[in-house]
């Protein structure tokens, strides 16, 4: 694995200083997700208009992983329909697992987000990049 | 007799070639002949290199680690528990739970079960050939909460009279927990039937699959049993390793046993949360080794296959009873008919147990004398103690033949001939 | 630090030698640098090849047989309750208890001694630093019996503060439990004095020994202590296996914790008494080759000598923390003044620990993040989590140089560094 | 070890028919001995008058050893002070367990008892042996 490939440039400026890590004053939606083996804690927050994901944001602690992961995450959606949203987890969570591998295709549905892919060579790191993620599928599963 | 003696002399499988897997079967001048397999069995190689094997490159605690070889330890761990699952067909991992031996499985349901749901006037049913790992824990468990012990009786074949079981089910008993196979009769109770009858009075079936496990292939969605619990050291793995498969619905409601380590979530001051299943029942660093070894076991007993297995070890329990019935010297304990595995207890007439297995381990034989954690059995069956004779997947009709010589030289022993 | 380095550089025994006895520390082109020994050891040859001598040689079921092997399998399950007994100066091997490990040696105390004499308005009082195998129990026992527990807080230099421990034992205090060494803060509380003070206002003292015990040489009279729990696979020898020392006077008078084959006596159908000392606390078959592995690990420690591992460990500890102090881009939690031991907690300012511990695992230096089973104390020290690098017999200063450059690895991979 | 010489004609005597195995009219003293691990289980019944054993038998049930071991010490103690009991006791275990192996000085105190000597290349057997010692121990501490 390139360990520099996993800390790529995109995780850090994701995890550091992500723009939607903050509260969401109109929130129409809200999920906490929580890995208690390790700590990690984040709260998302949407605001859903009809069938759309208008806003995404998040707060919370947690590695870099997990932290980038859940701010891609929110860049990804906003804007996505509830069904795109459904489907961008079910695909990112596969790709992590290695379930998915079609990498054109993961590309075009995950965007930014394929550059968490290397993850999947870290097993003990899995449940950090997947947490946001099965946190939103939770959300949309209500 | 004439299927027996064919089954022995044609194995189902390679039996000298398993026999070389046994370095403990080649030990020393006179190689002991194991008659007691019941107790605990022997490991082959396969199973003591993995292990070996896992400590030399895989060592790590596991479950928390974030780096590789915690991975690997994790991941060594974790595919036990699904081997374990696969091998008795439960429908998740999360319904096994890796305990020390089927001594703490039973404690655990006990304790976390029994304790929860028991009060005055509820019953629990249980046989009257129980090991006493499953009937002093609920001597404790209705002892503490008011509720009433009552025992189901043998019928004069050894085997569980079903009659009498039925009689004292009832809307009263809550839990009904019973042997697969008794270590002592080896008898086998219809564990289906028992299961489907404890659920139509609303009680939970738990079966002690300590004897049963090492010799027949289980499937416990077909068993229909609530919980089955069962020790590694039986089944040619280590010490120190047992399992307890639980329905997932039912453990999940249950409270854990044990608290510490890794079976917790979060831990304020003065409470905490708990782990999802399984973790929330295994407390504290898991025996990674044994599981390890558990996995290798099952791999090993499942690449002869237990059709072949349990054919192959009916069969030597059936010559055994025979050939001891032949002798006309002594009392066996064993049935005659209906399901019965490859254990037969008997008593040589005029001779303490304790004596013949003395002389026997003269003889290089080694069974088991006692009451083989079973006094209510004994009591029973109005004797003291037994002899028992335990069968495995490397024993022969050559090793049979030589213990029953040995019984011969028992009685010479003690003057009983001339 | 000369002293410091004078030590290691001139290791009182020849930790060379001994690294040759640990095939793990060899395995791969770029064998891992492994400081996670507070979470378990690895295992010399000794230890792996004992075990697998006594499977293929010595393996039956003890305490019950009888035949030779039966007895040559109690003796050696005997022969090493014995080595512990003598390893820790406990009266009598009755006192010495095998378990699981440490956690269910704890479990043992608080339900066997817990349920027994804890009742509304008495405490129970622990320390900030306990792992939860050492909290968890006493939170359980305490919601059900209605006693409240207690905390003992930390001074600023994480130590345990002994006039807050002194302000909150009163003649409530029944229960006084606290580790030996805290595995995350490696602060060293003064066992003695602790087991004086509880016993001065009547209560019993439980030492957590998990991490105390690999370190140093341990007299248990002398300590004065009433329980003391340890885990083997801390200390170099096989999972599986721990052990409760207790007084046998309090044992004695102690209900058994869990029921079954070998801790009876006489099983009547509704009750049952229980096996003399210490029978009557280990219930179904044993771990055998995990405590033949305790001793051969006891047998390989004590050949070294406590005194010489104890100062070499403690100069790995102290090189360790000044060498990361010297940093100044971590928080270290370990103490500067007292007692303190070989395990060293930090966290690299801005980057969270299982970042740490991933970047560091890519330079094949295994360390633990988290919040190493005590969350009382994380919060206590107002952080989520932290790093720790624990270490032992067979660790080097070069390591912890190798360690000290993947620390300024990761800051450089997270980007804190041009 | 020679089995033969362990059960020699002497044990299958005592232990198959001996005469001390009835109850005591005029016991003076009773005494449980048991071995819950194998059950052996005897009772030992004394007549004592002043210092002197003036009958002893036992009842009970047990191996052949423990049998033969009982039997043997009645005989042995019959006629006997309390104090030589108590020396005949504690050369027997000693003899048993391998600490005394004076086989003059065993052979006087403990005339035909010292055919169990074989015993102690047997440990699972010790205690069957002992069972008796013991328990008459334990009643002369009394
Ligand atoms: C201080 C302390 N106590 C108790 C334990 C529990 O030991 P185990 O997990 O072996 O039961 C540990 C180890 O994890 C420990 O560090
Ligand atoms: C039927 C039965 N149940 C339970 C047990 C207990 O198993 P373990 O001693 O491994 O806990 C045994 C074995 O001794 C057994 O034969």
């Amino acid at each position: 694995m390139d360990l520099k490939q996993i800390y790529s440039s995109i995780i850090m400026e994701h995890s550091n200083n992500s723009e939607h890590k903050h509260e969401l004053e109109h929130a129409t939606h809200n999920e906490r997700g929580h890995n208690p083996s390790c700590g990690d804690d984040i709260q998302l927050h949407l605001n859903i208009d009809g069938d759309i994901i208008k806003e995404a944001a998040f707060t919370g602690h947690g590695c870099a992983i997990s932290q980038a992961s859940t701010s891609l995450l929110c860049e990804l959606i906003e804007g996505k329909t509830i069904e795109e949203a459904r489907l961008a987890c079910q695909k990112f969570i596969g790709m992590i697992t290695g379930d998915e591998d079609d990498m054109d295709e993961l590309e075009d549905i995950l965007g930014d987000a394929v550059a968490l892919q290397n993850i999947s060579v870290m097993p003990q790191r899995v449940k950090c990049a997947v947490l946001a993620w099965h946190t939103l599928s939770d959300m949309l599963e209500k | 007799m004439r299927d027996v003696l064919e089954t022995l002399n044609n194995p189902p499988y390679d039996v000298q070639k398993i026999r070389e897997d046994f370095d403990f079967l080649k030990v020393g001048e006179s190689p002991t002949i194991y008659l007691d397999n019941g107790a605990t069995t022997q490991r082959p190689r396969q199973v003591l290199e993995r292990v070996s094997e896992y400590y030399k490159s895989e060592n790590a605690n596991p479950l928390r680690g974030t780096y590789h070889l915690a991975a690997a330890s994790t991941e060594a761990y974790e595919q036990a528990r699904k081997r374990v699952a696969k091998f008795i067909n439960a429908r998740t991992k999360q319904e096994i739970i890796f305990t020390r031996n089927a001594s703490e499985a039973l404690n655990l349901v006990a304790y976390s079960y029994g304790f929860e749901h028991l009060e005055e006037g509820d019953e629990v049913l249980i046989t009257r050939m129980e090991h006493h790992s499953n009937s002093v824990p609920w001597q404790f468990v209705c002892q503490k909460t008011g509720a009433k012990l009552v025992y189901a009786e043998l019928d004069g074949d050894f085997q569980l009279d079903m009659d009498d079981f039925a009689s004292k089910l009832s809307e009263k008993t809550k839990i009904v927990s019973f042997t697969g196979t008794s270590n002592v009769l080896s008898s086998e109770p219809d564990v289906k039937k028992i299961s489907e009858m404890a659920h139509s009075v609303g009680a939970i079936a738990i079966c002690d699959g300590a004897q049963m496990v090492p010799h027949h292939k289980v499937d416990v969605q077909d068993l229909g049993c609530d919980f089955l619990a069962l020790s590694g050291h039986k089944m040619y793995a280590p010490f120190g390793i047992g399992v307890l498969y639980g329905k997932r619905d039912i453990l999940q409601h249950m409270q854990p046993f044990m608290y510490g380590g890794e079976m917790i979530e979060y831990v304020q001051d003065f409470s905490a949360s708990y782990a999802p299943l399984p973790y929330k029942f295994e407390a504290g660093t898991q025996n990674v080794g044994g599981a390890v070894g558990l996995h290798a076991a099952i791999d090993y007993v499942e690449a002869i296959g237990f059709d072949k297995i349990s054919a192959y070890e009916q069969a030597l329990g059936e010559y055994c009873a025979i050939k001891l019935r032949e002798l006309g010297t002594c009392n066996v304990f064993h049935p005659t008919k209906g399901p019965r595995g490859a254990a037969v207890a008997f008593n040589v007439c005029g001779v303490h147990p304790h004596d013949v297995a003395s002389i026997l381990d003269y003889k290089h034989v080694a069974i088991r004398a006692g009451h083989h954690c079973a006094q209510q059995l004994h009591r029973g069956l109005d004797i003291e103690s037994s002899c028992r004779a335990s069968f495995g997947i490397y024993n022969t009709k050559e090793e049979i033949d030589a213990f029953i010589d040995g019984i011969n030289f028992v009685r010479e022993t003690m003057g009983l001939t001339k």
